[in-house]
């Protein structure tokens, strides 16, 4: 685990996130595999707010900030001027799920599509937690939000994940891939592939959330771990559009990960919701059957 | 001190927000069961778990915020999280 | 040397000798001339630049946004739901100080759908901190852009600038014009030297966000730049004139205005008309001039009180409506002239490309001078 | 537009100032359009459109009679009329000079499509006496080049003679 370690600190301490921040740590883990030599464009949301409040930038690379959604847009043009200019920083933006799943895919598809040479890392925490928990694209079906709220007549949000690495993947891109802050080294050999990669590539990480998840800060890692374990979210890496690694697991079941966090709570209490737990759950075997995950079970060796 | 044009600002000044104040608990290292992994380091979200010279790993207090990931993450449970005295 | 050309080719033409090593744009009508031309010189390597055809006019501003942080000069273009589609990123780029210089074929906002020529695509922008240059005809619409880029470049103003021209009337119109060399605009306009830029070797953050300790301080920087960009306008009109003839030293242009009892007060195309307008009506004995603003924002209400100073009336040619609170230009006017005892009409006039005759320019000031105003000019009532 | 583009340009070639535009629109190809032209010896400062025009060209002889294509024109002016048949006299205002030529056909043998921009060119050349040859010939040969240049140059000099020989 030390070699990501190397090099000196380019996300400081000193910014603003909960402690236990999941996005925070995707942050640093990003800059431990880019180094010095990138431009970071940067998208409104939870890390941009609390990683730059002027003048005390937590950002020791160079890094730019316009807007929420058009930070595709603003590298794509930071790109060319590289270009035009003979320079040999790497381009990469960073977004939230808000960012990248909801308002920013016009920016996003037209520069995937015109194949500009940038690396784009989407922190995915599963709802607007900028703006107080809203429910984005990328919020998983049954999660209650403040703005998918469970109640009488709800049971959390309808809808299941926004599936972005394969709208990407379509667009042409060379590698696509998804990540969980649970395994650093992986996350951090995958942004290296990425930049290094010439072309658009996409990097989803899962960043869990203690305080939009409902969870003690200490849990962070915890329960991206479990979000593997139970194939809710699924490690794997597309070239050319096809998936050629997934991480395989000994699959737990999925109220494993569900009771420890109050978005979920209304799935268990006051009473449990049998029907509801199934449905996700038939998403994790969905997602262990696309992906191969499952690592059979041997008998005698359990 | 002068506005930088373009609200634009060089690295360094969050260093001037010491978010050690925040914390509840904190975490005590134990040197002497360490295994060196660096884990603790590599999962901080605050970056602010040093190496030693002796290779085990110490917090920076500035600015640790007592989340308690260093302390789950702990192949060793070398590290336990104690209510701060204030 | 005069060349006949149309006037989206000579904006082209000049942008190219302006050498930006980014263009980003959307094509929209009437300004698709512009950056199919562009798209063409790049194509045949006449202009070293990135072209990135973007997917919409949103991403067109960002990703100038972007390569100008980067320390490259950036040129784009749009008009009407273009810029209005634009309006987010154009407070940031101006919040963010890069100057970024946009032609803005002027055109009508829907609804209803007009592609035609008003002004009230660059006026309902007049809040975001860009300055604003209304050309008169395309040899104006040219020379500004070379204007433009020294004046938002000066690191006394460092903010971006519309350059506007009207769509159609102008855009689409061919006349003759004389083009400076390359050379000449190379010693007119030295190489961008960016005040700032995003780069590995010496990193900044650039966007980041202001508390309320903070936020009014920058906002007011803003403000004062802006005002600053009157002077480097003046030295940069005045030096294009020392180089080229045009001297453009004047905010605003005052035509026959010595002795008016009565001026006509507009911005780009219309100018030409009423120019001649005026000079029928001197000759038919009548007191009257026109006061040309040329430069919006900054507004130049101190030039416009002392152009004014003498008049009696004032008619103010409004091609926009700030719906619920009368024509923007007029507004601003009464507001400059506030005080002085001059009687100061505003008329909406030519919207969604109506067209203007030297009669119609007659006729207003026929009702200014018997004391009718604020109004719509030449409503088609029967219709309504 | 082309049309009113080259002949604005001749007459620029010819040492006037001038100045072209279309009657902006959203027509498609094929739709009935305008464009208007002026010539004058100063800056042209004017930009409405043209009310009361000396001089119309009419490309498509369809129009006659669906549009009041006279509209505006008072005597003494010249209107130069793409027409196989020349049959409308009865719409032509007092004092207005018709000169009628069958461009399509010239354009049809000379340029081998039915293009008749440059050779109406050339009879308003002749018909009007704004434009001499030489800054005619001029403008098409910075228009055009090669064949195309040697082609459109035939074609506006063959109205040009033809109308010159009824003028």
């Amino acid at each position: 685990m030390a070699e990501v370690e190397k090099g000196c600190e380019l996300f400081s301490a000193g910014h603003r996130a909960c402690g236990g921040c999941g996005p925070a740590l995707a942050a640093r883990l990003l800059l431990k595999a880019t180094g010095e030599n990138v431009i970071i464009a940067a998208a409104t949301g939870c890390m941009e707010v609390f990683s730059t409040p002027y003048p005390e930038t937590a950002w020791a690379v160079p890094w730019i900030h316009s807007l929420f959604e058009n930070c595709a847009a603003v590298a794509s043009g930071i790109e060319a001027a590289l270009k035009r200019q003979g320079r040999t920083e790497k381009v990469v933006c960073i977004g939230g799920d808000g960012a990248t799943l909801d308002i920013g895919v016009l920016c996003i598809s037209g520069a995937f599509e015109r194949g500009h040479d940038i690396t784009y890392i989407c922190y995915d925490n599963e709802a607007y937690m900028n703006t107080g928990i809203q429910r984005s694209g990328a919020t998983p079906y049954g999660a209650s939000t403040t703005t998918s709220p469970a109640g009488k007549c709800s049971r959390g949000n309808p809808r299941p994940k926004k599936d972005m690495p394969r709208i990407l993947a379509a667009h042409g891109a060379p590698y696509v891939a998804t990540a969980s802050i649970a395994y650093p080294n992986d996350f951090v050999q995958k942004v290296e592939r990425a930049i290094n990669t010439p072309g658009p590539c996409y990097i989803q990480v899962h960043t869990p959330c203690c305080t939009g998840w409902g969870f003690e800060s200490g849990e962070t890692l915890n329960m991206a771990k479990l979000a593997i374990e139970t194939g809710l979210w699924v490690n794997y890496e597309m070239v050319d559009g096809e998936v050629v690694k997934a991480k395989k697991v000994m699959r737990k079941p999925v109220e494993d990960y569900l009771e420890k966090q109050k978005r979920y709570r209304h799935l268990f209490k006051p009473a449990r919701q049998d029907d509801e737990i199934a449905k996700i759950q038939a998403i994790a075997d969905a997602n262990a059957k696309r992906f191969g995950i499952d690592i059979k079970k041997k008998e005698s060796s359990e | 001190m002068a506005l930088r044009i373009g609200c634009v600002a060089p690295p360094g000044r969050a260093l001037d927000n010491k978010t050690g104040a925040w914390r509840v608990f904190k975490p005590v290292f134990d040197p002497e069961t360490c295994s060196k992994c660096g884990m603790c380091t590599t999962v901080c979200p605050e970056g602010c778990v040093r190496e030693t010279e002796e290779g085990t790993f110490e917090p920076d207090l500035d600015y640790c915020k007592g989340c308690g990931i260093c302390e789950e993450v702990c192949p060793k449970k070398s590290i336990r999280m104690e209510k701060e005295e204030k | 040397m005069l060349e006949f050309m149309e006037g989206s080719h000579a904006v082209a033409e000049i942008v190219k000798r302006c050498r930006p090593q980014v263009i980003a744009a959307y094509p929209i009508t009437p300004q698709t001339h512009i950056v199919e031309d562009l798209a063409q010189m790049v194509a045949n390597c006449e202009i070293d630049a990135e072209y990135i055809t973007v997917e919409s006019e949103f991403s067109a501003l960002s990703a100038c946004l972007g390569a100008s942080a980067a320390g490259s000069r950036v040129y784009s273009a749009t008009t009407s739901q273009g810029l209005a589609l634009m309006f987010e990123v154009c407070f940031n780029a101006a919040g963010m100080r890069q100057p970024i210089v946009m032609t803005i074929a002027n055109r009508s906002l829907g609804a209803p759908l007009s592609i035609w020529n008003d002004q009230q695509d660059s006026i309902s922008l007049r809040d975001s901190g860009w300055l604003q240059f209304y050309a008169q005809d395309n040899q104006e619409t040219a020379d500004l852009h070379m204007i433009a880029y020294k004046v938002c470049e000066d690191h006394d103003v460092l903010l971006p600038a519309f350059v506007c021209f009207d769509g159609f009337i102008l855009s689409h119109t061919y006349e003759p014009v004389s083009l400076p060399t390359q050379e000449e605009v190379d010693a007119y306009l030295p190489a961008f030297n960016p005040y700032q830029r995003l780069d590995a070797a010496a990193p900044l953050s650039f966007g980041m966000y202001a508390t309320p300790e903070y936020y009014t301080e920058f906002r007011y920087e803003i403000d004062q730049a802006l005002y600053r960009a009157k002077d480097a306008f003046v030295r940069a009109g005045r030096e294009f004139g020392e180089q080229f003839g045009r001297d453009y030293s004047a905010l605003v242009e005052g035509y026959r205005l010595e002795d008016a009892d009565t001026a006509l007060v507009a911005m780009g195309s219309i100018c030409g008309t009423a120019k001649d307008a005026v000079d029928e009506m001197r000759a038919a004995g009548r007191k009257v001039g026109l006061l040309n603003i040329r430069m919006f924002r900054p507004f130049p209400a101190q030039e416009i009180a002392d152009a004014l100073k003498g008049v009696s009336t004032v008619a103010v040619l409004d091609k926009n409506i700030s719906l619920g609170s009368g024509g923007a230009v007029g507004t601003e006017v009464k507001a400059a002239l506030y005080g002085s005892g001059i009687s100061v009409y505003d008329y909406i006039i030519a919207l969604g490309g109506r067209d203007v005759r030297k009669r119609d320019i007659a006729a207003v000031v026929d009702l200014a001078e018997k004391g009718e105003g604020d109004m719509f000019y030449g409503l088609r009532t029967e219709v309504l | 537009m082309t049309a009113a583009e080259l002949i604005a340009f001749a007459a620029f070639e010819g040492g006037v100032f001038s100045q072209a535009f279309p009657a902006f629109g959203v027509e498609r190809r094929g739709a009935p359009v305008q464009a208007f032209v002026r010539f004058s010896d100063e800056k042209i400062r004017l930009r409405s459109q043209v009310y009361e025009p000396d001089y119309i060209i009419v490309q498509d002889p369809t129009l006659i009679g669906d549009v009041d294509v006279f509209m505006g024109m008072e005597a003494g002016g010249i209107a130069i009329i793409n027409t196989e048949k020349p049959d409308f006299d009865a719409m032509v205002p007092k004092g207005v000079k018709v000169y009628a030529i069958d461009a399509t056909t010239i354009a049809l043998e000379e340029l081998g499509v039915p293009i008749t921009n440059t050779t109406l060119m050339g009879a308003f050349a002749a018909a009007t006496g704004e434009i001499q040859l030489e800054p005619l010939e001029h403008a098409l040969r910075s228009r055009f080049s090669g064949s195309m240049a040697d082609k459109n140059v035939r074609a506006a000099e063959r109205a040009y003679n033809l109308v010159g020989g009824a003028a």
